[in-house]
């Protein structure tokens, strides 16, 4: 039998080390990425098992770790960055979004840039000050940068390995609130979706729900409770932020002439924004009433009492899809 | 090939096992076992903060109960935490001596900018415990009032407030706050922070900056010898107080188990600052005997042999057994300390399980100075949402029994 | 007689120097902002005339002089930051999104953080690589931080001390390409239009084009090209882009029913995508097509000797327009 | 107070006119007036890039040549910026020994990552110069091939590559190439940046990281005495090389205009790294001739008359004159090399006005590995929409007549 039931964080150490495995040229750099395992325990047990040169504790210079990471990278490794929390990828953005996203093109294709930056991110596990973030749109805006959010265990198992084996840099996000929650079967003979590609992870008819990373439970609840009030929602798992694979977006939006966007970023040209803009482009004379955005206020995020009114949650789901409803 | 490869020492192994009790450079005033001893540089000379001197022991006694008020804040809070009070807190089990040392030497003037560790500092510059707890509990981002205690909010992102604290530090020589041999004027700031953080770029900068200017600040770092899990080894293979030497400033190393070695080192380093000459940078040689925070599990990566011996360099114990041994406290000043400190527990754990929830609403405070129409239209939609529900439970202030959240 | 001609330059130069003279709190601070004046000679003469303790030469580290000027504004200060090109702000994004951002919000408003970061951002000056970025959405993302860009001579001399007066720190953006190019009348009696509003520069009926900094002068020569094909074009020129100050786009949309929005950042999840959301969810029923965007292509920026095709040009504004009207 | 506040040196003044020649802890073997002088540590040992000894005479007329056609290439260049052909330069005027020096030091198999000024360097991996041309034209982001160079693409962003040359030395360490005792296996990477760079965060991380791993890598940072406008004393108060240091590796200032001395130090510096020693700094105190670039104008900052006094240090014609005094080289010697940079100004001048413009469409390549759709289709949208103009003049790759664009 190959079927396993893990979580989120059990998926992607699997994935790390069966990519370790698969290839020598894969490194794994970070801060506490060593004998801790990570603060996640996402690197538990690879280090022991691959050793101190390919599984390496870092100084405490997020810039000094994706800038080494380049510089390996140039020399024919494949480095996965793990960032320790959303917050802490600023001191790196520089070499993310001028070096590591523009080698390749500056080089002419000469200096590929295979990295993997991992970043546990979004909120809701009651954490202090920059440690519930949700930094993707920086990214997804820069050229050359791909970004990705896995939602669920099977994901994080396959999605991590096909990022590592991807010739682009790739952003990858984790919603760290799921990493020890939900369990799932991960089953091996059961081929995975391509990594740059969405999915339509329920059906339904009267409005799209476009969600990604921790949000994706959050749709999916909300579509259980509509649905007890007679309303189908289609919720959509977009998996890849950059780029955004909206065919089947557009498609669902066509059937159902409403669109609900909800991510934890904050609104104001967050994710949101830029589906808004391409589904009214493409489907103009499909909608039924704008596409409406639900996420995190435009607010700094608040203290972690208080989080779960700044975070999207059933209710204001339900709530926008509502307003949808009865544009 | 010449000789000329040798031309440099081969500095790998100069951090080596010599290093354990901080080496020859170490600067000690007081001995694990309660001795005092003479340093050819620094001499306790106890003031109060205005800079009057005051009577020795009545001093030591006084670091001594800092000291203990500041353990049992830390071990109360470590509770607090597994009662799920509080969301997080860092403990500061073993850095007592650094803490206090550093936060004593300090004039009302002077302002300091913490890391998140800072507790013992913050106790020294008069900020109600309780406002740190509001904090990890994730009540807010900081409860106090930085210029009513000249002491910064605690920062996160390693290594930021470094900078900072050179540029309130700037800001000081434009105010002609430094060297003007005012005693009462002369002024200087601390920028905290850790072993780990000393590999950021900010903090590096922040050394380019304060000796580019000459600012007033005293770089003050507890070498806990651990970044998370990471050993000071990775972050360094030299002393660290050597690092200040590549920036042109002084550094000196001082037995940060040692309150009043760290009391003199940073004094004269403030006086330093505040006179004019300059940076310095303090390496206060400590050990973190707790975990990183409460959900750190060091048996992970270090050995219990490791922590069994810096035990014996107790900051507190020290403290006492000098007393005790020289007559210069009774046991009812013990007993009274320790009193003092079962008080401040029991005030600790009440506050803080009364502590209320913030509003909601309170997302939408502070933002701005000028709150634009698109956040105030946010705001009011968020309201009238709320009112949709049960609003008397939600929009106002509630107190809750746990921070089960 | 209180009319002067004056470039952006002379009138970003002018304000600064007003700024000073009205506050000895302000302070310049920055890379070669001293004797040489900047490289594109902002602060000429401002250090000779205020001295080295107010017009301050940088280490040349970013997030250095960001942090510092953190410190200084903690203390009283107002600091105005020049960083030297758009492409070097990366250094100290980590400060300015984590620290700048925040400091107020954390503080509950007991540490404001009044700070004029100076952008010339931008391109067409044929310059090499990261000398003609547009990271506007960057931090128009980011609560805590307002963010505008001037377009012209007469604007720059107001805005700038509009900036520096406000008790926000403000992300001000300044259209490089412009500063020594058009002359325009300052008139000193005129009264300023408030630093956070946008406005109409030029009145149309057909399609409304939102612009900012280097783009309204492209999108008033679009304008000036369709009215000779008989198109009535109204031009807004944004001015703030966080917060954006939309009912007076909302007024000209309902009129127009159509809308194009011309930047240089790159389309995808630039300020375009923000505009799109909002303009659909506030002016539905009155759209006649999708909005538009005309911007930079999600792409690097280009070598200079094509950096004329990556930037929206004339012809591409018009053939949006084209598009918005044959919709 | 006790006398402890003057427990460090002063060292805002360390920094002074003493340091104007470079001081004493300078490292030359050839004087300005081009006589030989012995150095305690260093010895001029030319060896061709396997490693086998060639005659002393014939590698510093090797090195003079090289040191003319890099300036041929440098005043070209800025003769082609002031011609409209470039629409930047950046000048290494006054370089020419730091940068041929180190560039022979390299064995093939090391790597180097350049700034935007390294012209000579990339002269001495073999790049050639209208490839560099390309760049300041606009053409591309540089054109040669890395790889095949072992050479790095110029980095604008000051101090990222420092980063990226230590990540790229610890590749070679997993690879295995570094203290094998295999001279022609063994390698190292080479840093290149500036005075002014040593403030960025990102250069001191790599010191951090470089110092942790021990990283075969050589820190050759060309102090020219001018970040911009800015003078070197902004950066730092003591003379820059002391800032490894602080970080645990050796330091050295070589006289930067002096091509033996730095071929001497910095094929030491990566004997030592190729060996396994680690990390050197190597300062090459030198000074920039010229502008920044040719957009600047230094007199608005700084006095001719210092730069009057560096011409009588012009590494070029120290090393003309030991050669001719020394019957080291013939008139003809003299004249052949001459002609040789004659040629290569024609080659570039032609070569330069000869470039193609770029495809429009070129913008769209490269950006991934994997083109997304949505950027496909953007090339596709673009494509079209250019052909509703006059195709022919815009898509194909043009030849044009001047950079006035
Ligand atoms: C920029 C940044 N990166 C990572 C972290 C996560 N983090 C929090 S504390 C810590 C270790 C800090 O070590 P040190 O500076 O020695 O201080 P200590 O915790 O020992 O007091 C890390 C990595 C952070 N807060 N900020
Ligand atoms: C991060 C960054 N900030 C600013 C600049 C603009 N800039 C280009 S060169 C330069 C000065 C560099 O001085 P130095 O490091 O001494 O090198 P040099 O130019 O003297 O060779 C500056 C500030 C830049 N390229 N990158
Ligand atoms: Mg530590
Ligand atoms: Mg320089």
């Amino acid at each position: 039998m190959s079927t396993q039931r893990i979580t989120l964080a059990k998926g992607l150490n699997a994935g790390l080390r069966k990519a370790m495995e698969d290839d020598p040229k894969v490194l794994i750099m970070g801060e506490d990425v060593g004998k801790l395992g990570g603060v996640f325990r996402i690197t538990d047990g690879l280090q022991k098992d691959f050793g101190e040169d390919r599984v390496i504790d870092s100084p405490l210079a997020e810039s000094g770790i994706v800038g080494t990471a380049v510089g390996l990278a140039l020399r024919g490794y494949r480095p996965v960055v793990e960032i320790q929390f959303d917050g802490f990828v600023y001191p790196a953005y520089d070499q993310i979004v001028c070096q590591v996203a523009k080698m390749r093109f500056r080089s002419k294709g000469r200096n590929p840039m295979p990295m993997v930056i991992r970043i546990p991110f979004g909120g809701g596990i009651g954490a202090v000050e920059h440690h519930s973030e949700s930094p993707e749109a920086q990214f997804a805006h820069t050229p050359g940068l791909k970004v990705v959010a896995c939602s669920n265990p099977v994901d994080g198992y396959w999605m991590i390995q096909q990022a590592i084996a991807c010739d682009d840099p790739v952003i990858f996000l984790e919603p760290k609130r799921q990493y020890h929650a939900d369990k799932a079967d991960l089953d091996l003979d059961l081929a995975p979706d391509p990594l740059f590609a969405s999915r339509v992870v329920r059906r339904g008819t009267d409005v799209t729900v476009l969600a990604y990373g921790p949000t994706v439970k959050t749709a999916l609840r909300a579509a259980e409770a509509a649905a007890g009030e007679g309303r189908a929602l289609e919720v959509i798992d977009l998996r890849t932020l950059s780029p955004l694979d909206m065919d089947p977006v557009f498609e669902s939006v066509r059937r159902t002439g409403r669109a609900v966007v909800v991510h934890e970023a904050h609104v104001n040209l967050g994710l949101g924004s830029e589906l808004s803009a391409r589904v009214t482009e493409e489907c103009f004379y499909s909608l039924e009433a704008p596409v409406l955005r639900v996420g995190g206020f435009d607010t700094p995020y608040p203290a972690s009492r208080i989080e779960e009114e700044f975070l999207p949650d059933l209710d204001r789901v339900l709530d926008a899809v509502d307003r949808s409803l009865s544009f | 090939m010449s000789h000329s490869t040798d031309f440099g020492p081969d500095l790998v192994e100069v951090f080596g096992p010599s290093q354990v009790d901080g080496g020859p450079e170490l600067v000690q005033l007081l001995t694990p076992e309660g001795e005092r001893v003479e340093h050819p540089e620094f001499r306790y000379e106890p003031t109060d903060s205005d800079g009057k001197p005051i009577a020795e022991d009545e001093a030591i006694r006084g670091l001594y109960r800092d000291m203990v008020l500041t353990r049992r804040i830390d071990t109360e809070s470590t509770a607090l935490q597994r009662h799920g009070e509080l969301g997080i807190w860092a403990q500061l089990l073993g850095q007592e001596a650094a803490q206090i040392g550093a936060g004593r030497a300090l004039r009302p003037q002077d302002y300091v900018f913490p890391t998140y560790r800072e507790h013992g500092v913050a106790w020294c510059r008069g900020v109600d415990p309780l406002n740190l707890l509001s904090l990890f509990r994730g009540v807010d981002h900081g409860g106090w009032d930085p210029s009513a205690h000249n002491f910064g909010l605690y920062t996160i992102v390693i290594g930021a407030q470094a900078l900072h604290a050179t540029g309130y530090a700037m800001g000081m020589q434009r105010d002609g706050v430094v060297g003007t041999g005012d005693e009462a004027r002369d002024a200087a700031v601390v920028a905290h922070f850790g072993d780990g953080a000393s590999s950021q770029g900010d903090v590096n900068e922040a050394f380019i900056f304060a000796a580019s200017y000459n600012a007033p600040v005293v770089f003050f770092c507890q070498n806990n010898q651990w970044a998370i899990s990471e050993p000071i080894e990775r972050q360094s293979r030299i002393p660290l107080y050597q690092r200040a030497l590549g920036f042109g400033f002084p550094g000196i190393r001082v037995d940060g188990n040692d309150v009043l070695a760290t009391y003199a080192v940073t004094k004269a380093a403030l006086q330093r600052a505040r006179e004019g000459q300059g940076p310095t940078f303090v390496e206060a040689y400590t050990y973190r005997m707790g975990a990183h925070t409460t959900t750190d599990d060091p048996t992970r990566y270090r050995l219990d042999h490791d922590v069994e011996r810096w035990k014996l360099r107790d900051p507190i114990a020290r403290v006492k057994a000098y007393l005790a041994r020289n007559g210069a406290a009774s046991e009812s000043f013990f007993a009274k300390v320790a009193n003092e400190a079962d008080e401040l527990g029991h005030r600790l754990r009440e506050g803080c399980k009364a502590m209320p929830d913030p509003s909601p609403m309170a997302m939408f405070d502070q933002v701005y100075a000028e709150e634009p129409p698109e956040l105030a239209a946010q705001r009011e939609g968020f309201a009238a949402y709320l009112e949709t529900f049960d609003s008397s439970s939600v929009v106002e202030p509630v107190e809750t029994q746990g921070a089960g959240r």
